[in-house]
């Protein structure tokens, strides 16, 4: 008997997802225990690259570069790390936000994202993830339109096309990889590519697609409507996962694939849309009315720093520095999905409490939701990048290295991004703290303000204090 | 190869480019929903087009069965997305009346 | 009417992106590339239960890919039923179809069935076979019937998630045993084969004819149409 | 022999070619669904003169087939809804 964690943790949710479609009437219960299961299992595969290195699975046994593998390295044991613990409790709280019949929809439809997530995280095969980014943005779409009014039902419309329309230039990248090279793994592509045409274009056009995808300026303006339209959990999932789904994939392919071409203008280009990003998702993020399309354009705002990254990545030659970078950019992004989620899980229990989430009239949710205001507060933090948060020392990281490569307008958009956010968070802290205070309990109903409270914590204190590990576990194959 | 195969790849790759291009055209200056799926649907088949051309070894040879195999997983995830994406339409549409 | 973003700029962007796409295209092809995977794949077939080349590739050496395509047309099902209940059925129709269809339907399945079978050796297997299921599907809710054949929603959802829930624990009871995930025993493979692709094709027609359908079915059918 | 052949891909790669651009350009909804089903049809024919036989029998079921009937529901229901509506939505989708 032989248990490996690697397929199991795609199948899990996979079989979850039968069982919940099977019995809609009773979908919590089967789909709590399959969202436990594929999280044990996920971070099982963690665990194990941290204390024995890279894992791989040949599934069907043939090996590349016939049959497609499975691997996790360090750097996607990180983000699956992050996306399970994520999901985790984003399935704790959907078990107390959906009633019966949304939640006869949500459970398989999650089920069938968590286990693209995986998948996608896993996976080493070009095609493979072809596969798992439609997955992921079919599922993604049909759940973001779960609550069913026109603008969420629009809105996840239109992401659906965008998302197509990515996959689609996903896949030329990928037949043109094909054609050229006649391999489709991951480690088999980038032992045979050359700097060239072909090479060139195969990048800008899977690259490209994910960044559609990443929502990255000025590709980014399908992201706010659907996001914030979408039921709390399912934008949780959207804003902390889905979107960085794309960006890691992006980075992989960067770092694993297209390592031997990478030029500095390609790496200038992406940056400056990440530059315009931060600025522009801030601004609007702090002239937004409603508290989840803040959240959404402070996603917008963050996917952007994840890419200004790839400039400083290029500019700096491998070594501690270089390591260092990385795991930086890493923390960034995995701080950014844990405080993302639980703003936005805060934010769906301030919208049902009040009957709608208008910044301006929050008056007295800290009275009445002192859970979650204290969770908007911990996200907020580490959405800032205030100490002890992740982002505070990942920022740090960055803004030396900057300074070190001498490279000082990232250094100017960072801190510009880092004043607005200030900005933005504490104006919906100032309104809902701006009533005399007479909490009555702290925590009202505990299934959906535990999961945002912790996520809250760890984005502000695990991470924060803690990201030695991260440093440990991407040692495991991810440092060049 | 031969020179015959080398020109039918080329060839049947090439015209599947045009495909991609047709459809990336009419998704990008055609707003209504239909229109854009036929579009999306065209530059996939573009795409499967480019595939199938460089399995393609001669009349008398058997084909690389592995973009075989992806042209037909692709061609399922076409009509799963267009499925929905009608669904969502059909939705809108409702909601209007 | 000339239209210039629709007309010049959009084009002239696209004709560059065609000009880099054929050249890179025509250095693909012209390289080195040579045999791509064909020679390794052709030379495995033996090996994989079955003899059909694609067939080989898609339920044997890429069968993971497989999976998780049977996943893709799971969600769209589900979201399609996520955004609202079926249009009622079209209009009964006339005798001379109705009578036209009722001898077609089960051609077509009985074809599917066939298709099914030859795919292990010769063009055909599941996903063929389930579009011809689906296309009997779609014939039957053109002639009026009200869920397409399909039967009512409880053994509905069983025939829709059975290709995933199938392929999945085919492949996790292999792990369990030892052989790992997906790989076949060659003795078994053929038999394994056409296990997951039976489960494969009922679930692939039964969800694209309830896809036509456009929504999830009625609560309790009226009629006894459940076939 | 060679010739024939070349002849053959010449006018089959255009006539494809020359359906997805009437395809695109089609005036009217309901015809750029039909026009998409005989390119589909006529790209499965195609791809079996390329020694792709099963995908040329999928291509025919499901990616004419199928996505066409899907498409023609839907076409259908937005030309129905175009009656109904009156002449607004008409002016609308007009060129």
């Amino acid at each position: 008997m032989m248990i490996d964690a690697l397929p199991l943790s795609v199948t899990l949710p996979l079989i979850g997802a039968f069982a919940v479609t099977v019995s809609p009437g009773h979908a919590r219960g089967p789909g709590l225990l399959a969202a436990l299961l594929t999280a044990a299992s996920a971070l099982s595969v963690t665990a194990a690259v941290w204390s024995d290195g890279v894992l791989r699975a040949d599934l069907g046994g043939w090996g590349v570069p016939l049959g497609i593998a499975l691997e996790a390295d360090g750097l996607s044991a990180a983000f699956l790390a992050m996306a399970n613990v994520v999901a985790l409790a984003i399935s704790v709280y959907a078990g107390g936000y959906f009633k019966q019949e949304s939640a006869r929809h949500f459970w398989p439809l999650w089920l069938l994202l968590w286990s693209a997530l995986n998948g996608l995280f896993l996976a080493t095969d070009l095609f493979n993830l072809y596969v798992t980014l439609e997955l992921l943005g079919l599922s993604a779409a049909a759940l973001g339109a779960l609550t069913g009014t026109r603008e969420a039902v629009a809105a996840n419309l239109r992401y659906l096309l965008v998302g197509l329309l990515g996959s689609m230039s996903y896949l030329l990248g990928v037949a043109l990889v094909y054609a050229a090279y006649g391999v489709l793994d991951i480690g088999l592509v980038a032992e045979a590519i050359e700097p060239g045409p072909i090479a060139w274009t195969a990048m800008a056009l899977m690259i490209g697609g994910l960044i559609l995808k990443a929502a990255l300026f000025p590709m980014h303006f399908w992201l706010p409507p659907a996001h914030a339209n979408a039921p709390a959990p399912v934008s949780a999932a959207l804003s902390a996962l889905v979107v960085k789904a794309a960006f890691y994939l992006a980075l992989r392919l960067w770092l694993d694939v297209f390592a031997p071409v990478l030029n500095e203008a390609a790496a200038n280009l992406l940056g400056t849309l990440g530059a315009a990003a931060v600025v522009w998702g801030s601004w609007r993020a702090l002239r937004a009315e409603r508290l989840k399309l803040l959240a959404a354009y402070s996603t917008v705002a963050q996917m952007g720093y994840l890419f200004i990254a790839f400039p400083l990545l290029v500019a700096t030659p491998p070594g501690l520095a270089r390591d260092n970078l990385l795991a930086a950019v890493v923390l960034l992004a995995l701080t950014h999905g844990l405080a993302k989620a639980g703003l936005f899980l805060a934010a769906g229990m301030v919208q049902k409490t009040a009957g709608h989430d208008r910044i301006d009239d929050l008056g007295g949710a800290a009275q009445a939701l002192p859970a979650a205001t204290f969770a908007i507060g911990l996200a907020g933090v580490a959405l800032i990048g205030l100490p002890p948060s992740g982002t505070f020392l990942a920022k740090w990281m960055m803004l030396e290295q900057a300074m070190i490569l001498g490279l000082w307008w990232w250094l100017v958009v960072m801190m510009i991004g880092t004043l607005l956010a200030a900005a933005y968070i504490f104006r919906v802290l100032s309104r809902a703290f701006n009533r005399e205070p007479t909490p009555y309990r702290f925590v009202n109903d505990a299934r959906t303000e535990l999961p945002a409270l912790l996520l809250g914590l760890i984005a502000t204190f695990g991470l924060g204090i803690a990201a030695q590990p991260l440093w440990v576990l991407l040692e495991q194959g991810a440092f060049g | 190869m031969t020179g015959q195969v080398l020109y039918s790849q080329l060839f049947y790759g090439g015209s599947g480019i045009i495909l991609v291009l047709l459809g990336l055209w009419s998704f990008l200056v055609h707003a209504p929903l239909l229109r854009k799926l036929i579009a999306i649907n065209l530059m996939g088949a573009g795409v499967f087009h480019m595939l199938v051309a460089i399995a393609y070894r001669g009349i008398d040879t058997s084909p690389d069965p592995v973009p075989h195999a992806l042209v037909l997983t692709g061609i399922v995830v076409a009509v799963s997305a267009t499925a929905l994406a009608l669904a969502f339409g059909k939705r809108l549409d409702q909601d209007d009346d | 009417m000339i239209r210039p973003l629709e007309h010049i700029i959009i084009p002239l962007g696209l004709i560059a992106v065609g000009g880099l796409l054929g050249w890179s295209f025509f250095l693909a092809v012209t390289g080195e590339a040579g045999e791509r995977l064909a020679a390794v794949a052709l030379a495995r077939v033996p090996d994989s239960g079955v003899s059909n080349p694609v067939t080989s590739v898609l339920l044997n050496f890429r069968a993971y890919d497989t999976l998780l395509e049977l996943a893709v047309l799971l969600a769209a099902l589900l979201g399609i039923w996520s955004l609202g209940a079926a249009a009622p059925g079209f209009q009964p129709a006339a005798s001379v179809l109705d009578g036209m269809v009722n001898g077609f339907v089960p051609l077509l399945i009985l074809s599917a069935g066939y298709m099914l079978w030859v795919g292990a050796y010769a063009p055909g297997g599941a996903f063929q076979a389930g579009a011809l299921l689906g296309s009997a599907g779609v014939m039957l809710a053109l002639a009026g019937h009200r869920n397409a054949g399909l039967p009512s929603e409880g053994r509905l959802r069983l025939l829709v998630a059975l290709g995933v829930f199938v392929f999945a624990m085919t492949g996790l009871l292999l792990m369990v045993v030892g052989d790992g995930f997906l790989t076949y025993p060659p003795s078994l493979a053929k038999w394994l084969i056409l296990l997951i692709e039976t489960a494969a094709t009922l679930s692939i027609g039964a969800t694209l004819a309830a896809a036509y359908l456009g929504g999830r079915p009625a609560a309790r059918p009226t009629t006894g149409e459940t076939a | 022999m060679n010739a024939l052949l070349t002849l053959f891909d010449l006018l089959l790669t255009l006539t494809l070619l020359g359906l997805a651009v009437v395809t695109v350009t089609s005036r009217e909804l309901r015809r750029a669904v039909i026009l998409f089903i005989a390119f589909g049809l006529l790209l499965a024919l195609v791809w079996a003169r390329l020694r792709a036989p099963d995908l040329a029998l999928a291509e025919a079921a499901i990616g004419a087939g199928l996505s066409g009937a899907l498409m023609l529901a839907a076409a259908r229901r937005a030309s129905g809804r175009k009656t109904s509506t009156g002449e607004d939505s008409d002016a609308k989708d007009a060129p």
